[in-house]
């Protein structure tokens, strides 16, 4: 019986290893998942990591917290500076810190991409902005579009609202966010959920992240 | 601009909004549109990028849901009949064109419809873009909403921009406390489609960089 | 206050014009939006369509009869050959239409690019096929893909379950299948559906058609 | 193949796809192995090109909808746990090689793993396609089910494709009558992982085009 389940998690976050690319849902505080974020700043093995993630996290909370015990070599989002991003912003100024900054729809798209088994796509998004220095170009059917490459992830962190055993997610209104494609684009998808449900208590027509996506998940 | 000019202002964007529309308010100022929406009859549907198209308020004290915010994080309540999706799903609505109206912030507006509003190009600033790349691009028009000169007194709208681009040929229309102005793309000139009583002719030509054109009005 | 419903059948599918890329929905007989395709048989400017399709049409229903009211110059689509697909085979044997091939996969998302604002994206899907032959390739990261274009659609007649007013669509099972995406790549999307309801009553997170992608809709 | 040769070989499929694992079984023959998954215990998921993802059985006479169908159009009865999605994610999970196993029939398997099985080539054809080069691309292993001579007794496992391809390097397995088979991307043989024990090696090599390595048996 597939049981996609688990409760320990500091096994589920032994996932992440030196290096990895690790992509965490979350815009601003809704749909980030905090659990798995604290869990992984207890890994010794997370360290050198690359985040993918649309913001650098406020205060010394979640992504900034990460940030602060020194896990994350570099960091792909579309809008680190928030209020309260002083973590991130002290460590980009001390240039321990790297920073690649991305359209946020281009962000979305990668990630798609990635999971999508899309190698490249031309995008009109940045076309003409220092964003999109030194990239490919073309115009087709008279519009300028800039090509753009998939985010590959080793490991996703997630938070859903509701999971069957199968792994099949529903989410919670905006927190739903990146979640979605960040399961897609991901070698290993982890997710935090609030709800647990027997098999065939999600409309099949309603699961937004189908289990395939999943590789194990914990209830908060 | 004073509190009684940006609500004026965000008034007047609004009345040029058909009902049936899809708009997109970006974050700061242009929110204030939402204001003017949907009073009476019109009903003009919303779109978030983080993932909502649909109608909805500010969350009243109480019905606030941190899981439920729009594109400034701010929580809202929906109004029936909206729709939920991710990022993905979102930003290939704005890409593909499907918004009627974006209502955007800008530092500088050049004539030809070129928009600057995400880095001031200050070496020390820490960057920061967002979906104001995505939203530049991403709707069947683009309307600017700012002050028609800068904290200095200097135009914004001007011949060619001296700030970082987030989008080329973008702006359609250009909403300051002057006037209302069409961008033009192959002149070096805008349109004044509306002119604010309160100002004169001579100030908006002195305040302008570029020729502004009152055939139309 | 927004209702795209609609009672007109025939004013609905005069929007469809001579010469216009047609999108219709179905997967065989699952989601085909048989009321709107035998409406537009009879409109008289519908003639010389391309029309974007999965299947050809069986015995003389549907798409099949389009075919036969020699409404049709182009179909492009993945699997012209079924059981009793006797009208396309007739006509294509006889050189009165054309047959653009295009692998299943590839219609989706060059269908999904079209309503993203996507130029062109580079897909693995018929590398070193005959259906890529002349098509520009490139090895990305050691794989090799074909880059594939837009699908742009004028109008897409499409079958749903359940509409309110804003055109917000759900589907039922898999006759979902070509829906969302041929409404995102139309400029008109006409759907003919089971049943409305009032605004709210369709759960948010279950809306599978946002209402920006439907610009009328009609109770079969 | 008579019709207990083919279940045999179901069977045999059906016993090297471990629990857990999301299979996509194409039309024809290859559906012929969801008879001898989901015994016992092992779960194994199944996906439809058409946009199902789960567990379902044939749908039983009275339970049949015209709006629940597999790839090849037949109704089914979904089993708790499945989900629906569009074409576009559909074909993104197989395109992004989230499948463990897809299972096709073939007309010709080169030894190097190039696959035919969309078109004979036959001019008069009536081309289609369908989902047969996403699936062949798409999966992290695809086997291929097939007869291990065609009608003619000619060898179906052959050192170069006659047919046109529907994908290039793409098959891992060949399941056959006769028995299991490797294919190798770098020589000009296959690898015999099981052999038939009504059929003698020598009729394997006989009725193979490309040299068999029986040495990991």
């Amino acid at each position: 019986m597939i049981d996609k389940q688990t409760s320990d998690l500091l096994e589920v976050v032994s996932r992440v290893n030196e290096g990895d690319t690790v992509a965490i849902g979350g815009f601003g505080g809704a749909g980030s998942p905090n659990m798995l974020i604290d869990a992984l700043i207890k890994n010794k093995n997370a360290k050198n990591l690359v985040i993918v993630t649309n913001n650098a996290g406020q205060k010394e909370e979640g992504i900034a917290a990460l940030l602060k015990a020194g896990k994350v070599r570099k960091i792909i989002c579309s809008f680190p500076r928030m209020k309260d991003s002083w973590v991130f912003e002290d460590l980009y100024r001390k240039g321990e810190i790297e920073l690649e900054l991305v359209p946020q729809g281009n962000m979305a798209e990668r990630l798609r991409a990635s999971g999508a088994g899309i190698g490249a796509f031309f995008t009109p998004t940045g076309y003409g902005t220092a964003l999109a220095e030194g990239k490919e170009t073309r115009e087709i059917d008279g519009v300028n579009y800039v090509l753009e490459y998939p985010i590959r992830v080793d490991v996703a962190l997630i938070k859903a609202a509701v999971a069957d055993r199968y792994g099949n997610l529903t989410y919670k209104k905006t927190a739903r966010n990146f979640g979605p494609v960040m399961a897609m684009a991901a070698k290993t998808t982890i997710a935090e959920v609030s709800e647990v449900v027997e098999a065939g208590q999600l409309d099949p027509e309603c699961v937004v992240t189908p289990g395939i996506y999943v590789n194990v998940f914990i209830k908060v | 601009m004073n509190t009684e000019d940006r609500s004026m202002l965000a008034a007047r964007i609004a009345g040029d909004i058909p009902e049936g529309a899809y708009v997109n308010l970006g974050i700061g100022m242009p929110t204030l549109v939402a204001n003017h929406l949907g009073e009476g009859d019109k009903e003009v549907i919303l779109h978030t990028e983080n993932g909502v198209l649909g109608r909805w308020i500010d969350a009243p004290e109480g019905e606030q849901d941190p899981d439920l915010v729009n594109a400034g994080k701010v929580p809202i309540k929906l109004l029936p009949g909206a729709a939920i999706f991710h990022h993905a799903d979102s930003f290939a609505m704005m890409r593909g064109g499907h918004l009627d109206i974006c209502v955007l912030g800008a530092f500088q507006v050049a004539c030809n419809g070129d928009l600057a509003n995400w880095h001031t190009g200050d070496p020390d600033a820490i960057p920061a873009v967002g979906g104001a790349m995505d939203l530049a691009i991403g709707a069947k028009q683009t309307f600017v909403m700012m002050d028609h000169v800068d904290r200095d007194g200097r135009p914004k709208i001007v011949p060619q921009l001296t700030y970082p681009p987030t989008g080329l040929g973008c702006v359609t229309r250009i909403y300051t406390n002057y006037g209302t102005f069409e961008t033009c793309s192959d002149g070096n000139k805008v349109r004044a489609l509306f002119v604010n009583p309160a100002v004169s002719r001579e100030e908006i030509v002195r305040s302008t960089a570029v020729e502004v054109d009152f055939s139309g009005i």
